[in-house]
């Protein structure tokens, strides 16, 4: 009897983990099966194309990351791409020709320069009142400029061992897929941890499902907006390392930031991360991101042509956002 | 030096007699001048006969999204790759992987510093100087200029705006009142024109293919026309014919997205192992007013006003002419 | 003179939203070791006392003194230091969060809130439970022993009491009983004078944002209450008393009628009608399946089997909109439900009128004339109608049930629609209902008073897990008999 | 001393009160004030010839943040909507051969085709607006480039009247016509918001859905119409824009995506729906329109540009904001 309830409650415990990250699952299994489906369709599937797919995606995963911390937190930030170029622009002008030891101290300083820029900018919707969206498209304008500015066309570069941290190789391809996989995990892990089992993250979700409920309860709002916009911006330097460890050197362009930011914002709603805040897993959104990254190069290996695979993946991200709203419909008749 | 690719090579003795997959890298969707480059490089495909299959990717991206791509396109296995790079180093670590593999790799339009990585590119620097060059003669060398220019820190700006300068440092008397920035967007553009020819005494206008729009602001303005150069895109070669008698003077330089196809050829003549020149740059040409022969003979009236007239390109391409490039037709389709 | 100095003292607290004085400057004493009502009625000022005290927001003007001791609270966890634990009028926890992680972010010791939360036999209360799956009660009862784990010396609750069921009110007042002797006061605002004169020591009354009386409540009787809230003396019963159903309405014909409704494990069997002329009342405990019954008949959800009859003739709503074209309106209990918030009343007023497609490009002729009728006759307080979100709770609930006098309807189902509602509003809406009755229209009526009922309605109907168990004639019905049915005593 | 300043807060107090009061007021100061620091820059700006070329930049854009500012109205938004105005000059201008109306019907159809399409969904599928039309964005990128190689093949020179239309001018060069087209459809759209019943519900079901639903309206009509609403109006803009530039390609109208978003803002118009109007959002445009005049004429790299632009917005929005928030 007592053993019977144990494992009713284990089992229930189950079911409510399932039923509460089942997006998340669900979109684990879908990167699972595009990947075994593309394992078929290509000639061979070794080493090579699992490094490839895994350190391609980070800078999405990155920045998907910090979109989702910064939407679960109640906001959205259209200036991540544009802080990546940022990140990017500065960490190839300055790495270039310099010895690991001040490439790394140089990545750190980034990141935390960055996480203060956005963090100031988390802070500025506060004090505002002006709402995030609008905020975060002109500091977007702002933060490209300042990459122009810093990096005037592209070139620069960086140490070969920073390369081989972030993609198992000294020339960026063809290494060993332990790293860049670790890279994925390590912050993926650290984000969710962050978010689900510390007060601050907690914190982020209160304020991001009802902000004036959460000062009731006596949280910081303003801390954790702006800790929120923080950890976001220290993803997209993050990502921006990852940018230069990849292709090894620089890129100011501002389509690619503005590229860079819709396709976060459509990996943290794939990912199951609704962006009216509150709500949602960090995991998710890394799977996300890498369908995001290989959806092309699959398609393209089933042999559709590119424009139809825009087409595709269009219709794709809005069925599955259909079959979300049509779920949640009839999960609210029924219960 | 020839690469490592070269000795494997060397052991299947007898050479392919054709049957190559060919995969297209190109990350700006929606670009008529890329489509037409897209275009002509299956057009050329078809031509030779020795393609079975174009395998295109395309997608609005930077270098990451390019890298994945073309990792993507040597995971299918295919013969040779052509790309339109976004970067001139960042691309250089797959690129010869991808040489190390067997595979032919030929960058179209803008250049790559890979080891061993084939390049066809127009001469942007060239494509600057020219225009500029006929500019300031037309003017007498002397009178108030505008620039304008593509996107800010993109290598083929960087070039052109270089080309400009060149010419410049020739024509003391030629002073650039204003120097914008089009993003190679034509709306963008025809503001930047209209604003600038209302409210500013001009002699002459340059500009980096944001053409047919800029002309389309004197007759909004209501303005005389200025002499003012363009590429040889269909809608301002239609224009210099056409506004002749209305007193516009211009020239078009040629800025032709059947690289594209040129690049195509050269991967071909690789795969036969007929070692081409590892570096291909054209020339552009210059199609003035003053020419009407010329602007006749690439002027294309059945195709759109962005298409880029000037499609034959000797000795690489093979196809026959704008109606080939344009069917689009990659063999077997 | 070794009488001890009060516990907390607040002198001309002063406090304006914008143009709106909420409160004007008020005086008020707790001492130690007593329950302390706050009164007044809807608007005048109770709520924003108290988020002034929690922290919340700062006072515009005038001085706290808590155990001798000035206090300046910038936010809502310094008031907690300075002993102050506070149950606002809304549940203050986040909905997309579980009740566990709730109580991590507030701090809160698990154990000790288990003892507190225990005390209302909710101790086995599952944590891992999303807190927007929880029923309001439940909701309350959680903010409260969240509130006790604090160990306070003052124990604000704003209008707890209006979402507990009658044996939850119960405990709570043991509970509080023992809190005052443990050295504890609370303040207790409530708009259910029996409540006061159950447990309460002593009562500050607001008006209009000033604190107009003090009473020690052992010596004086409810209308006395009622006469310092409302500086007027008030007739408790609405102007058209309900008798025993009038053989008009007797015989009337149904003009609304369910038959055998059922949904999931919810509803098991509903069957009832209700007359031309008639307030129907439904009484139930918390959670038995009538918020469902509301949901269905208004359109919002669709039942799993039954059917729903209107003149005799059966019909299917898919969706509020079909409900409300065949005169079936709702007023939902939560009233954010039925506002639009930062619009005036006006809008709000008049949006019913507008439901259908060939009615966009247009606009009613004479809707000024209906809405500042309903705005008459409902005596709607339009200082500030620039944003309905500025009213108070009394107010926007009758801008709540005013829509629907805008544009007219044959079957009103009202849930609840006194809740947290001042004395004389409640009045009014009794009153209101019955005329409405009298003109012709059917009411439903949900109502977690059961004091109500005999005022307002004919007959009343209880309800227990999901099936209807008894029907009275209201005018005989008592709280007792009531009581004993909706615990399915029958 | 003490009393000049206070004098001066009580000034500014009562300048803020009236700003506040009719914020129209402010943000065409705040227009006027761009307009005398692009004229200090460029002095022949301040010309008849200066305001028709802005009022011709300002007419497209004010368009298409009128559909954005519908749709914020209600708390939603559109992405797609410079795709369907690429899309729609795209259609109009490959058919121009049958006449001018047939091509601005078809290109029209464009727009209330995907509108629709944006509309159920959002209304009926429930999708973030958001996520919608960025992937109806991308759809209609694929299909049009895709296209462009096949059925809309051929010449995209615009139809003459079109072009007359779009960039000619009456009463002796001095008033565009694409400015009456501006002026009619913002009479049209400040009479639907304010005076009819679907611009009320807009609002009401921006604020709260629920309670509109609850008052028996069908929400997703409501919101389906605006996004038919907000594709027409990008058409048009498409049309107007096709005729600017004489001929089209698929970039047309890339450069007004956030722009046309920012115009409203800096009107007034909350992104979270049920407050904001037309009026503000026409000031929007211009102020843009304006502010690209100026970087225009500061001939400067497009860093230096990109941080005006993205200061001056933000400040914009932050001053409006703290105006309406004073309160
Ligand atoms: N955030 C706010 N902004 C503007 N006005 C407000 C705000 N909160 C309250 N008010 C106004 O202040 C006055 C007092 O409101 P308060 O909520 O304190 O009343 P109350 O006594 O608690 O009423 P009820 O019994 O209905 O809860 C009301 O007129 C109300 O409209
Ligand atoms: N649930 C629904 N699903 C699909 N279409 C619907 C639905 N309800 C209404 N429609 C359609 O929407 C349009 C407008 O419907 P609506 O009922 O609002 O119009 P109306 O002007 O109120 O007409 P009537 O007075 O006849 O009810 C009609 O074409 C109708 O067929
Ligand atoms: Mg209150
Ligand atoms: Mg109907």
């Amino acid at each position: 009897m007592n053993r019977d309830s144990r494992a009713t409650v284990v089992f229930n415990r189950t079911g409510l983990i399932l039923s509460r990250s089942g997006w998340t699952l669900g979109v684990w299994l879908l990167l699972l099966a595009l990947l075994i489906w593309y394992a078929n369709l290509i000639p061979r599937f070794g080493e090579f194309q699992i490094t490839s797919i895994s350190k391609n995606s980070l800078p999405l995963v990155y920045l998907a990351l910090g979109q989702a911390v910064i939407v679960i937190a109640g906001g959205i930030d259209l200036s991540l791409g544009a802080l990546l170029l940022l990140s990017n622009a500065i960490a190839a002008r300055f790495m270039a020709d310099q010895p690991l030891g001040a490439v790394v101290v140089i990545a750190l300083l980034l990141i935390g320069l960055i996480a203060c820029l956005n963090g100031m900018t988390g802070y500025v919707i506060r004090l505002s009142g002006v709402p995030d969206i609008v905020v975060t498209l002109a500091t977007s304008y702002i933060w490209s400029g300042l990459a122009l500015w810093i990096l005037p066309s592209p070139g620069g570069g960086t140490a070969p061992e920073f390369r081989w941290l972030f993609t198992g190789s000294e020339s960026g391809i063809g290494g060993t897929y332990v790293l860049p996989v670790l890279m994925m995990i390590i912050p993926a892990t650290v984000v969710f941890l962050l978010s689900r089992r510390t007060r601050l993250g907690l914190s982020m979700y209160a304020v991001g499902s009802d902000s004036n409920i959460a000062s009731l309860a006596g949280l910081g709002v303003t801390r954790a907006k702006v800790a929120s916009y923080a950890l976001g911006g220290a993803l997209a330097a993050l990502a921006g390392l990852a940018t230069v460890a990849i292709t090894g050197t620089g890129d100011p362009r501002f389509s690619v930031g503005a590229n860079a930011t819709l396709n976060s914002v459509a990996a943290v709603v794939l990912g199951g991360i609704a962006l009216t805040g509150g709500t949602g897993l960090v995991l998710g959104v890394v799977a996300a991101g890498m369908i995001l990254i290989m959806l092309n190069p699959i398609l393209s290996a089933m042999g559709i042509n590119p424009n139809n695979a825009q087409i595709l993946q269009g219709v794709l991200i809005a069925i599955v956002m259909m079959i979300g709203g049509l779920a949640a419909l009839i999960r609210e008749r029924q219960t | 030096a020839l690469p490592m690719a070269a000795e494997e090579h060397t052991h299947d003795e007898e050479m392919p007699e054709g049957g190559f997959v060919i995969g297209v890298s190109n990350t700006l969707v929606g670009n008529g001048w890329r489509e037409q480059m897209i275009c002509a490089i299956k057009a050329e495909a078809t031509a030779s006969g020795m393609v079975d299959e174009v395998i295109v990717v395309n997608r609005n991206g930077g270098p990451t999204e390019q890298i994945a791509d073309l990792e993507g396109l040597i995971s299918q296995g295919v013969d040779a790759i052509i790309l339109n790079p976004t970067d001139r180093e960042g691309l250089n670590a797959v690129i010869e992987a991808a040489i190390a593999q067997g595979i032919v790799v030929v960058a179209v339009d803008q250049a790559v510093t890979a080891e061993g990585a084939y390049v066809a590119t127009n001469d942007q620097t060239a494509y600057a100087r020219l225009g500029a060059e006929w500019l300031f003669e037309t003017l007498g060398g002397s009178g108030k200029v505008v620039e304008m220019r593509g996107i800010d820190g993109v290598p083929a700006d960087t070039d052109r705006h270089n080309g400009f300068m060149e010419a410049l440092a020739n024509y003391p008397d030629i002073e650039v009142v204003a120097s914008t920035f089009t993003g190679w967007d034509p709306s963008t553009g025809a503001q930047q024109a209209l604003d600038l020819i209302t409210t500013q005494e001009i002699d002459g206008i340059w500009t980096s293919g944001i053409d047919y729009p800029v002309v389309e602001q004197f007759q909004v303005a209501d303005k005389p026309f200025v002499p003012i150069v363009g590429a040889d895109n269909n809608g301002f070669v239609a224009q210099l014919l056409d506004l002749a008698d209305e007193g516009l003077v211009g020239a078009a330089v040629t800025n032709p997205p059947a690289i594209g196809a040129v690049g195509t050829s050269i991967a071909i003549d690789a795969l036969l192992g007929n070692n081409p020149p590892h570096e291909t740059i054209l020339t552009p040409k210059v199609f003035a007013t003053d020419n009407t022969d010329g602007l006749n003979a690439i002027y294309a009236p059945d195709e759109q006003v962005g298409w880029s007239t000037y499609v034959d390109i000797e000795p690489f391409t093979h196809y026959n002419g704008s109606a080939d490039v344009s069917a689009c037709k990659a063999p077997g389709e | 003179m070794n009488r001890p100095s009060p516990l907390l003292t607040i002198t001309g607290v002063a406090k304006a939203y914008g143009s709106v004085v909420a409160l004007e400057a008020v005086d008020m004493t707790v001492r130690h070791h007593e329950i302390h009502a706050l009164l007044g009625a809807n608007g005048a000022g109770k709520s924003t006392l108290v988020r002034i005290l929690a922290g919340v927001h700062p006072a515009d003007r005038g001085t706290l003194v808590v155990a001798g001791k000035t206090a300046n609270f910038r936010t809502p966890v310094e008031a907690m230091r300075g002993g102050i634990a506070t149950v606002f009028q809304d549940p203050a926890l986040i909905r997309d969060l579980t009740i566990a992680q709730n109580l991590r972010l507030s701090q809160t010791n698990p154990d000790t809130f288990a003892q507190w939360l225990d005390e209302f036999d909710l101790g086995s209360l599952d944590r891992d439970r999303m807190v927007r799956n929880l029923p309001l009660d439940i909701l309350r009862l959680v903010d409260l022993a969240r509130a006790l784990a604090l160990n306070p010396k003052i124990l604000l609750l704003d209008e707890i009491t209006a979402a507990l069921t009658a044996d939850q009110a119960e405990k709570l007042f043991e509970l509080l009983d023992r809190l005052k002797s443990d050295g504890c006061s609370v303040v207790l605002i409530t708009h259910r004078l029996a409540e006061v004169m159950r447990i309460c020591d002593t009562a500050t009354i607001l008006r209009d944002g000033r604190n107009v009386a003090e009473l020690e409540v052992g010596g004086i009787t409810q209308q006395e209450l009622v006469h310092a809230m409302l500086g007027s003396p008030v007739d408790l019963a609405p102007d058209t008393p309900a008798g025993i159903a009038t053989p008009t309405t007797a015989d009337a014909e149904a003009v609304f009628a369910v038959e055998e409704l059922a949904s999931g494990e919810t509803v098991r069997q509903v069957s009832f009608a209700v007359r031309r002329g008639e307030v129907l009342g439904l009484v139930a405990l918390e959670g038995q399946g009538q918020e469902r019954v509301f949901d269905i008949l208004c359109g919002e959800r669709r039942p799993s089997s039954g059917r729903i009859l209107i003149d005799g003739s059966p019909c299917r709503f898919l969706s509020p909109a079909d409900a409300v074209r065949q005169g079936v309106v709702l007023i939902p209990g939560d009233r954010l439900q039925a506002l639009l918030p930062s619009l005036p009343v006006y809008q709000n007023l008049v949006v019913t009128l507008i439901t259908r497609i060939r009615q966009w490009l247009g606009l009613p002729a004479d809707e000024r004339a209906r809405a500042a009728n309903a705005i008459d006759s409902l005596s709607i307080d339009t200082r500030a109608a620039a944003q309905v979100r500025r009213l108070s709770g009394g107010n926007q609930q009758k801008v709540a049930i005013g829509r629907w006098l805008v544009s007219g309807f044959r079957t009103l189902l009202c849930f609840d629609p006194t809740r947290g509602i001042d004395i004389q509003t409640k009045g009014e809406i009794y009153a209101l209902l019955r005329k409405l009755a009298a003109d012709g229209a059917a009411v439903l009526l949900y109502t977690s008073e059961l004091a109500e009922i005999p005022l307002v309605c004919d007959r009343v109907l209880v309800m227990h897990n999901g099936l209807i168990v008894d029907e009275q004639v209201a005018a005989r019905a008592t709280e007792a008999s009531l009581l004993t049915a909706a615990h399915g005593l029958v | 001393m003490v009393d000049s300043a206070a004098a001066a807060t009580t000034v500014r107090a009562r300048l803020a009160a009236k700003a506040r009061a009719n914020p129209s007021v402010a943000l065409g100061g705040v227009c006027l004030l761009l307009v005398l620091v692009t004229g200090s820059i460029e002095p022949e700006y301040l010309s008849l010839n200066g305001a028709r070329s802005s009022l011709l930049q300002a007419a497209p854009l004010g368009i298409l943040a009128g559909a954005q500012t519908i749709l914020m109205l209600t708390g939603g938004i559109d992405l797609s909507v410079t795709m369907i105005a690429t899309g729609s000059a795209y259609v109009a201008a490959s058919q121009s051969s049958h006449g001018a109306a047939v091509a601005i019907l078809m290109g029209v159809a464009v727009g209330l085709v995907v509108g629709a399409a944006n509309g159920i969904g959002v209304a009926v599928f429930r999708v973030n607006p958001l996520i919608m039309t960025l992937a109806m964005s991308g759809i209609m990128l694929g299909t049009f480039t895709a296209w462009t190689q096949t059925i809309l093949r051929g010449s995209t020179v615009v139809a003459p009247f079109i072009k007359e239309l779009a960039a000619g001018s009456f009463l002796g060069n001095r008033l565009p016509y694409s400015v009456v087209v501006w002026a009619a459809i913002s009479l049209i759209l400040i009479w639907l918001l304010r005076r009819t019943g679907w611009g009320r519900l807009l609002y009401a079901v921006g604020d709260n859905e629920t309670a509109v639903r609850l008052a028996g309206v069908r929400t997703w009509q409501v919101r389906i119409a605006a996004y038919i609403a907000a594709g027409i109006l990008g058409s048009i803009a498409g049309i107007l824009l096709a005729g600017r530039t004489g001929a089209v390609d698929l970039q047309l109208a890339n450069a007004f995506l956030l722009p046309s978003v920012a115009a409203a803002v800096i009107g007034g118009t909350s992104i979270f729906g049920g407050v904001g109007g037309y009026t503000g959002t026409i000031l929007g445009a211009l102020i843009l329109s304006v502010l690209n005049s100026m970087l225009t004429f500061l001939n400067v790299g497009q860093d230096i540009q990109q941080l005006v632009y993205g200061t001056i917005v933000l400040a914009l929005a932050w001053g409006y904001a703290g105006l309406a928030n004073r309160e």
